[in-house]
């Protein structure tokens, strides 16, 4: 089984380099927003996935959970910006 | 300088909780709603039910509870409305489950379509939901947003949507069941 | 880790290659870009690096985390050294990230100050402003 | 059970790998953002399912609560997720951001 | 110049590099760091102080000292960016701006009013206002609670699991910060005060370094929990797991506050009217 | 700790390092250090250090973004570099 | 020769430092401001007199204050030399005191107190020089009295006061730090004290180039002693009101270079080592040379300020010469040219001030006649001529013949012949001076009109001085008998 | 209690820095007289403590009660325990003499002033005071922080001096942090004495000499050594008046005591003996330093950024003496510490008042300033002694043991340059002191000649409670010069190496 979550966590990872490229190539800010955010969301799984490969999960989940709850803060954030300033460089 | 206001955001008159300045609803009620969520939730967390982790509970149930619980229960609730949703939810969820799955093996098709760019068309509409509570609007713009094709782009208080649709056939489906189902479980058919 | 036999000796250290790379991108920023918010970014990479490194000391192969495994009847097995990862790069990477944040707060707060005066972020704005009163 | 994890997480995966694809292949942004919206919650849905599942294997009281906390990390993510997306809609459209369309001539 | 420091920088590199020769394998599990200082951590926790989480006993009680500096820089910063940041005079521009709830007219007032418009019919809104959003709003509204929560559970079990006092104060002023982000940094404001955020840092790392006097007032040495135990009634080692607890509380308390209170001021840019 | 997935976040570190100060926007710079940070915690997740992490996560996410963010609302997000 | 402690000494020098309270206090009332200082002199000259009786007991008065640096204490031993130093400067305080008064008020300067205090702090300095046990309290008082000075120097505040006193400071301040202070740390480390002994605390420790290389560090360190070619703050700093400049170039600042050549030649090199190595000669000529041209210079100067100024270099050399001679006569001569140049020089300079005060005249050219309208004054600055070239029946005569003998002993004709040369030029460059005052018609018609001296202040301390320099001609005691003493204290130069 | 003087040393500020935090919100006349206290307790402790040290040998504290590798200790010999009472000494005094300085510029923010003020303080004496390395780099940050923001809060271009010094500040302690991991990743220890006897079988790894040398530049960007300076000049010269006479002459130097503490008693000399290329090295940077920081000090226009300049330059004078490789130039190195925090604290304390009533300390607005502030000026013209070194002030006497040291070494660049910087403060000091005793004549008509009177300046001297504390740091100039005697024999020689020969 832990060869499963391996491989898993291995694939989110390769899905996050391919989420990456829209956070650094863009084009506009938006699009990173997009790419980072969609970063967040695999980081969440994998966290529960480290837990697992470490047969720790349940120190692992508070992580998550924390990381869930707050990734949402930083997202908020750079969207109240762009409501504010508008505008896009 | 302050930005004209855009014609979709109209308020009603009593979205007093705008300003932020009124706490229309005494601590306690609220205090007396929110603890018993907050201690739920927190014996969920804990998964320790020594005295003192439980005393620790209490006391941050409380505190949360006393300092937030009225930004949970911003005004008395109906206790028929909430009987009804605590009731009907659980039926909501399965079926917006569906609907999700749903969405997303369609933007899954979508997605790997060799020739993308012809299926899709994404495009804004517009619409009026009847729904009237805030709460039943927010979970209707969320589920909108997580269901085929559309995301919420605007939603005034007084039921106008946006929504972006990915196609065409998205669309369509707006406000259709979802609505109907959205005031069901809010109890507000 | 039944695969860490087949890493290559030279593998060994990649960790720490990754921290000396990401080391010199922080310090090459705060060096060389020119807008103050860059630099700050710079420098937090900087601190960033220098975390990795510490808690890369601390990585111990076949270990688990630094939480003793305990039931709630207070038995638990005996504890051995090699099972845990070794704590102590860790609570002194607590402080040093605390301290990152601190400092992130006080710079950002000194490039707002700045701003404040001369309206731009960019250095040689600034010291060109300052040069010609 | 673990053929039912492993499948779940196998199509935890399809689905990120579909958000990962989309947020790549769509042409702009209000465009991505479905996929980037969508299919990310679906997939952590089932992966952190997938997940909980594999917790209860063992099941202990323990257990049951990672699971449910694992389960909690879902919900919130169903809260949280929409209304990011429709905070980055939202801040694309004050933004001023220019949306793709569809050249006329293509429209059925 | 941008050249010259890129090869000076790839030159240092180089020599770092050249030094990691030196070290011990990544992960080796007989590395000098994992057999001199920390083996004593790893199985004397449980005994000495009764937290399976050895880096919170490692934090707060073996180092504990630092921890109360680590806090006291918390402390320090919410105070900098309070000390450079904050001002009093008003942004340019008119004082307030009211939007009529039901009409949507704006009204700017050149002055502050001798009587602030009634709240069920005007709104004091920003100058650079937007909307509020619905959505936003009610899901915020909904999950601060959760995440107030989540911060003060994180708080109480950073014996148990990892986490403790810093990173649930962290939670808990992102919570606030969340508020301030969603609805407007005035209504964040009304509910945590500039006063209030200031006097809670200080008091949070008063609460640490207190209970460190306190063991010396007992006559042990600073921040010796042990001395405490006759004050709680409990063995030395729960003492000291007890110690380590309302050390804890010390630094969520500081934390939040000053989280808290460098956001405002970055924000608002120090004026604490109007923020992100 | 997991050396397989500390390999593959390590490449993806360094390239989100690079890609934070490499965007002109100061925005975009702020938000890819938050990936940065998120990245960062996976890796102290990966390595064992739960507690790191945590912090990481708690203030990657919830505050250092957002101060940035703050930061550059108040002051200007072009930046020449 | 046996040790007495006793804090005299230190009492001595701070006791002009104790009186800068009461004359800053009493700024506001000029009579009680000099009462103050003359008090401070008076007890002072009383102080350093009081220690004579135990050098002419044959003993030493040491008093040690703080072991600041192993082997260099602040410390203060007063020995012969010192004595008579000490002597000649705290008894010319009191002179220069009264004369000062008289000059300022009659010029009605400003910032009168600050000049007292400063004056105050000099004399301290220059005690201190002169009662110094070893060389780091020696370099102490010695920068404290080029600081103390300055202000002095500078006292007119304009820019030519201004450029002098950077001139001054460059000289002073650069030498020693520059070189005196590297000496002073170097022969530490050879030696390991820097206590000054008889035969000289350096004698066997340093090897010939190094101490050839400490000593001329050491007397081109010490540029008061003003010998060429760091000698040209002198001139500049004629800028200074008159008792300055009369303080500078007769008591304090120029002789205590002197004599801390004297100290280092005798207490740090020892006669001892300087002869073995030959080093004195080198000295010696070098101080010939500076006697030669200064006076050169000096016959050339118009400025009578400064035509004294060039004869001082000239006159300062000779001391180094004697000294230099490392024969007894000749440290005879040169310790006891301290003593009557000093009476000799200070009679002139106030002269100078005096004719200054009355006519405003500073040229030589434009004093003729003028011993029609100041008697008195020509007078005296007669016998100061006379004294300096050396001459009888002034005081100068008598180290001046020390001086010749000292060449004898030595052995050098070369040098005698310098010294004889010399005279003639201090006759040449004083002389006419006098000859124009009296024997040529006065410039000015006013002059005729009969004697005006100006204020008594300004024309009698220079007449007191005068007939000093007279007395020591009849009665050289008790300075020559100091110089003796000292001299035959250092055993390894007989 | 005195055996708990070690604690009370950093704790009793910290505390009193939250309490003042706490007035500063509510009652903001407390704060001066809480932050008063604090630093009263810290300075007597700090005294206490030297008196301890001096009569009874070192003295330990174990913070929590763990004991040394695993704890944090505290570990006080001669050397920190009088380091830590010239910390406390100074700014003690210096608190005294912001009153006026604070009142005047930043009223409404007493009480965050305060606390930075005293936060930094704290700081200090924790480095001073600690024995663990990492304990040292949480202090460090305090001071640093502290520090950006005091230097932040000055006006013009202060803010981003400070950022500037924040980003080198960061770098250095971010260095020396890395060098700590370096030591921690071959050893597995941070504290100090147990570093140093785990490090003695390492002496050869290439490990052990890169973390000596981060650990070393680190310090040198922190202390601003001469290449590492650029920071420094602008930060202390448009710092708030008591925030640069309390960093200028503490900061530098508590960072050179770090240095020698690093080089004394975690590295040994065996150690740094065997560097010898990096000696050499070091020699002629702080060469350079010296001969820098004069000349850059000689092109400057303005009081306090002519200060901050000699500053650079007397930090290679410490640098230096502690590389010097013996044990008379590192006596000279830790005397000079001492004697140059006083000496430093006296001139930019003068210069604080000078600006407190002129508002400026450009050259050409302290025309005539000998007459309208005569004890300001007559302090400032002490404390120029001393950095001079002139005796009796204190800087001679280390700068005596620093050339005797550069002599014994053979060092002659050094000595040179010690000369040769103490040649230029001269220039320096005399300079300013000309302009403010002859500018008010050359200005205005019918002075130039020598009859006329000084134009009448009204005295104006700074207010009492600065002036007392300036008179304080002056008299100290002097006391600590005739203190050097037993200031070496007890204090220094007892930690000096028997490596050093």
């Amino acid at each position: 089984m832990d060869k499963i979550f391996l491989y898993a966590g291995l694939a989110l990872c390769a899905l996050m380099l391919a989420s990456l490229y829209r956070g650094v190539f863009g084009p506009t800010v938006l699009d990173r927003l997009i790419g980072v955010n969609a970063i967040g969301s695999k980081t969440t799984v994998l966290l529960v996935l480290v837990g697992f490969l470490f047969h720790r999960e349940d120190m692992f989940v508070d992580i998550a959970l924390a990381y869930a709850l707050l990734n949402f803060v930083a997202v908020l954030a750079a969207s109240r910006y762009f409501q504010k300033r508008g505008g896009l460089g | 300088m302050p930005q004209t206001q855009p014609p979709e955001d109209r308020y009603r008159a009593e979205a007093d909780l705008v300003s932020g300045q009124v706490r229309p609803v005494k601590r306690i009620y609220s205090f007396l709603f929110v603890f018993p969520t907050m201690l739920a939730l927190w014996v969920v967390l804990s998964g320790r039910f020594d005295a003192f982790h439980l005393t620790l509970g209490v006391i941050s149930c409380a505190l949360v509870a006393f300092f937030s619980g009225d930004l949970f229960f911003p005004r008395p609730p109906h206790p028929q409305q909430t009987f009804i949703l605590w009731l009907r939810f659980p039926i909501y969820v399965p079926w917006l489950m569906y609907q999700i799955v749903l969405a997303n093996l369609h933007l899954l098709y979508l997605t790997f379509h060799p020739r993308m760019p012809e299926l899709i068309d994404p495009h804004v509409i517009h619409f009026r939901s009847s729904l009237k509570s805030e709460l039943a609007l927010l979970a209707f713009a969320n589920s909108i947003t997580l269901t085929p094709g559309t995301i919420t782009v605007r939603c005034s208080p007084d039921g106008d949507f946006a929504v972006h649709a990915i196609d065409r056939a998205s669309a369509q489906a707006l406000p259709g069941e979802m609505e109907r189902r959205v005031a069901h479980t809010f109890g507000e058919d | 880790m039944d695969m860490a036999q087949y890493i290559p000796v030279l593998l060994t250290k990649y960790n720490y290659w990754v921290y000396i790379t990401l080391m010199m991108i922080g310090l090459w920023a705060m060096i060389a870009k020119n807008n103050l918010v860059k630099k700050i970014i710079g420098m937090s990479i900087f601190q960033t690096a220098i975390i990795l490194f510490y808690v890369s000391i601390g990585a111990k192969y076949g270990a688990t985390i630094p939480i003793l495994r305990h039931g709630h009847n207070g038995a638990h097995e005996a504890i051995r050294t090699v099972d845990y990862i070794n704590p102590l790069p860790h609570v002194l990477m607590l402080t040093a990230i605390v301290v990152s944040v601190a400092t992130l707060g006080v710079a950002l707060a000194l490039s707002i100050r700045i701003h404040r005066r001369h309206r731009t972020l960019e250095e040689d704005d600034i010291l060109t402003q300052l040069r010609e009163p | 059970m673990d053929w039912v994890v492993t499948v779940m997480l196998a199509l935890g995966l399809v689905f990120f790998t579909g958000a990962a694809v989309g947020i790549l292949r769509f042409p702009d942004f209000y465009s991505r953002l479905h996929p980037a919206g969508k299919m990310d919650t679906l997939g952590s849905f089932l992966m952190l399912a997938a997940l909980a599942l594999q917790e209860l294997s063992h099941f202990t009281l323990d257990n049951v609560l990672v699971a449910v906390k694992i389960m909690l990390i879902v919900v919130f993510y169903f809260i949280a997720s929409p209304t990011a997306t429709h905070a980055i809609v939202d801040a694309g459209l004050r933004a001023g951001q220019g949306a793709w369309h569809k050249p006329p001539g293509e429209r059925p | 110049m941008k050249l010259i420091s890129l090869a000076l920088v790839v030159l240092l590199g180089g020599l770092f590099m050249a030094a990691t020769a030196d070290f011990p394998d990544w992960g080796d599990p007989a590395s000098p760091a994992s057999v001199h200082v920390s083996p004593r951590y790893i199985e004397k926790t449980m005994e000495e102080t009764s937290v399976p989480n050895i880096v919170t006993a490692v934090l707060a009680d073996y180092r504990g000292y630092d921890t109360m500096f680590e806090t006291a820089v918390v402390f320090t910063a919410g105070v900098a960016c309070f000390l450079l940041l904050r001002r009093r005079d008003p942004r340019p521009g008119p004082e307030r701006i009211y939007r009529h709830q039901a009409t949507g007219v704006i009204v700017e007032m050149r002055h502050k009013p001798a009587k602030e418009p009634a709240g069920e019919v005007f709104a004091r809104i920003d100058d650079d206002w937007v909307p509020h959003d619905l959505i936003i709003m009610n899901v915020c509204r909904l999950l601060i609670p959760f995440i107030q929560l989540f911060g003060l559970y994180v708080i109480a079990h950073g014996h148990h699991s990892p986490g403790g006092g810093f990173q649930g104060g962290v939670i808990l002023g992102a919570s606030i910060i969340l508020l301030a982000l969603s609805w407007d940094l005035r209504t964040a404001m009304g509910r945590l005060s500039e006063a209030a955020t200031g006097l809670m840092s200080a008091v949070g790392v008063f609460i640490y370094a207190g209970v460190g006097a306190m063991c010396l007032a007992m006559g042990s040495n600073f921040l010796d929990y042990e001395a405490l135990g006759p004050l709680m009634f409990v063995d030395p080692v729960h003492a000291r797991s007890l110690g380590i607890f309302f050390v804890e509380l010390g630094v969520g308390l500081a934390v939040m506050a000053t989280m808290v209170l460098i956001y405002k001021n970055l924000a608002s840019e120090g004026r604490l009217d109007q923020g992100l | 700790m997991i050396w397989q997935i500390d390999l593959a976040v390590l490449v993806l570190v360094v390239i989100c390092a690079i890609g934070a100060l490499a965007v002109k926007d100061l925005v975009g710079a702020s938000i890819l250090f938050g990936a940065y940070s998120f990245l960062m915690c996976i890796l102290w997740a990966v390595m064992g250090a739960v507690d790191v992490a945590f912090t990481e996560a708690s203030v990657g996410a919830g505050v250092s973004t957002v101060f940035f963010l703050a930061a550059v609302f108040r002051t200007s997000r072009r930046s020449k570099d | 020769m046996s040790l007495v402690h006793s804090i005299v000494p230190l009492l001595a020098v701070l006791v002009s430092l104790a009186a800068l309270p009461g004359i800053i206090l009493a700024r506001g009332r000029p009579n009680l401001r000099e009462t103050v200082t003359f008090a401070a002199a008076g007890l002072k000259l009383i102080l350093v007199a009081s220690l004579l009786p135990y050098l002419l007991n044959g003993q030493e008065v040491a008093c040690d204050l703080v072991r600041v640096l192993p082997g260099a204490p602040l410390a203060f031993k007063v020995d012969a030399f010192g004595l008579l130093f000490a002597l000649v400067s705290s008894s010319l305080w009191i002179v220069t005191s009264a004369y000062s008064i008289g000059y300022m008020r009659g010029l009605d300067e400003h910032s009168q107190t600050r000049y007292y205090c400063f004056f105050a702090v000099a004399l301290s300095a220059t005690i201190g020089v002169a009662f110094s046990a070893n060389l780091f309290t020696l370099y102490l008082f010695y920068e404290m009295l080029s600081l103390a000075t300055y202000p002095l120097v500078t006292h007119h505040q304009d820019a030519e006061a201004r450029t002098s006193g950077r001139k001054y400071l460059f000289y002073i301040m650069g030498t020693s730090i520059g070189l005196a202070l590297p000496a002073m740390i170097i022969a530490y480390q050879q030696a390991g004290t820097l206590a000054f002994s008889p035969a000289g605390f350096l004698a066997g420790k340093v090897s010939p180039l190094m101490a050839g290389v400490l000593l001329f560090m050491f007397i081109f360190g010490f540029a008061k002693a003003g010998m060429m070619p760091v000698h040209s703050w002198l001139p500049a700093a004629m800028v200074a009101p008159t008792p300055v400049s009369a303080l500078l170039h007769a008591v304090a600042v120029v002789k205590v270079g002197v004599f801390c050549i004297l100290r280092v030649i005798t207490g740090v090199f020892g006669v001892g080592l300087l002869k073995s190595l030959d080093l004195g000669l080198a000295v010696a000529w070098v101080a010939a040379f500076t006697i030669i041209v200064a006076s050169l210079i000096a016959l050339s100067q118009d400025g009578l300020k400064r035509r004294l100024a060039f004869s001082t270099i000239g006159q300062l050399s000779y001391i180094v010469l004697g000294l230099a001679l490392l024969s007894p006569k000749g440290m005879i001569g040169g310790s006891l040219h301290i003593a009557m140049h000093a009476f000799g020089k200070i009679t002139l300079f106030m002269c100078a001030g005096a004719i200054f005060v009355a006519t405003g005249k500073k040229n030589i050219s434009e004093m003729t006649g003028i011993g029609k309208r100041m008697p008195w004054t020509m007078a005296a600055f007669l016998v100061g001529s006379l004294s300096v070239i050396g001459l009888p029946p002034a005081g100068g005569f008598i180290s001046k013949w020390y001086l010749v003998l000292g060449c004898l002993q030595a052995g050098s004709i070369g040098l005698l012949v310098v010294l004889l040369v010399s005279s003639l030029l201090n006759a040449a460059y004083f002389l006419p001076i006098v000859y124009r005052a009296y024997f040529k018609p006065p410039s000015e018609a006013a002059w005729l009109e009969g004697r005006h001296e100006g204020p008594a202040a300004a024309w009698v301390p220079p007449l007191i001085t005068a007939a000093c320099s007279l007395i020591l001609f009849f009665y050289p005691q008790p300075f020559l008998r100091l110089a003796q003493m000292a001299v035959a204290g250092l055993g390894g130069g007989q | 209690m005195t055996q708990h003087f070690p604690a009370l040393l950093v704790t009793a500020p910290l505390l009193c820095a939250l309490l003042v935090s706490i007035a500063g919100w509510l009652r903001p006349r407390l704060c001066l007289p809480i932050a008063l206290v604090g630093l009263g307790v810290a300075t007597l402790a700090a005294t206490g403590m030297l008196a301890q040290v001096l009569t009874s040998g070192p003295i330990g504290y174990r913070l929590g009660g763990w004991d040394p590798p695993w704890g944090i200790y505290y570990f006080l010999d001669q050397l920190n325990a009088v380091v830590a009472a010239v910390v406390a000494w100074v700014a003690l005094v210096n608190l005294a003499a912001s009153h006026r300085a604070v009142q005047a510029d930043y009223e409404d923010k007493q009480g965050p002033f305060y606390t930075l003020y005293v936060l930094a303080v704290t700081g200090l004496l924790g480095m001073v005071a600690t024995g663990d390395a990492f304990n040292l780099y949480v202090l460090l940050e305090i001071s640093s922080l502290t520090g950006y923001a005091l230097i932040g809060l000055g006006p013009n271009r202060a803010p981003l001096s400070s950022l500037n010094y924040l980003f080198l500040g960061t770098i250095g302690a971010s260095f020396y942090l890395l060098g700590v991991g370096y030591l921690y990743i071959v050893t597995g220890s941070l504290n100090m004495a147990d570093l140093a006897e785990l490090l003695k079988p390492l002496y050869g790894s290439l490990a052990v000499t890169t973390a000596f040398s981060l650990i070393v530049v680190g310090l040198w960007m922190k202390m601003a050594f001469f290449p590492l300076h650029a920071w420094l000049p602008n930060a202390y010269s448009q710092a708030p008046g008591p925030a640069a006479s309390l960093l200028a002459p503490l900061m530098t130097k508590v960072m050179v005591y770090v240095m020698i503490r690093m080089m004394l008693s975690v590295f040994t000399v065996d150690f740094v003996g065997t560097q010898a290329v990096l000696q050499q090295a070091v020699g002629w940077l702080a060469v350079a330093a010296i001969v820098a920081g004069a000349l850059f000090a000689l092109a400057q226009r303005d009081l306090k950024r002519m200060l901050a300049y000699i500053v650079v330059g007397e930090v290679g004078y410490m640098v230096g003496g502690a590389w010097l490789g013996n044990r008379i130039g590192m006596t000279g190195a830790v005397l000079h510490l001492i004697n140059d925090a006083v000496m430093t604290f006296c001139v930019f304390l003068a210069a604080g008042c000078i600006f407190q009533k002129i508002r400026g300390t450009a050259f050409e607005d302290l025309q005539g300033l000998f007459k309208k502030m005569p004890w300001t000026m007559a302090a400032l013209a002490v404390g120029a002694l001393a950095i001079i070194g002139v005796p009796p002030t204190c800087g001679f006497f280390s700068k005596w043991y620093l050339i005797r040291g550069g002599l014994e070494a053979g060092h002659w660049g050094f000595v040179c340059a010690l000369l040769f910087s103490s040649l230029v403060n001269v220039v320096l000091f005399f300079r300013l002191f000309e302009i403010a005793f002859f500018e008010p004549m050359a200005e205005g008509n019918g002075h130039g000649d020598h009859h006329g009177h000084a134009p009448a300046v009204a005295i104006a001297e700074a207010p009492l409670s600065m002036l007392l504390p300036l008179m304080a740091a002056a008299l100290g100039l002097v006391a600590l010069g005739l203190a050097t005697g037993p200031l070496v024999k007890y204090v220094i020689t007892p930690v000096m190496p028997t490596g050093l020969w």
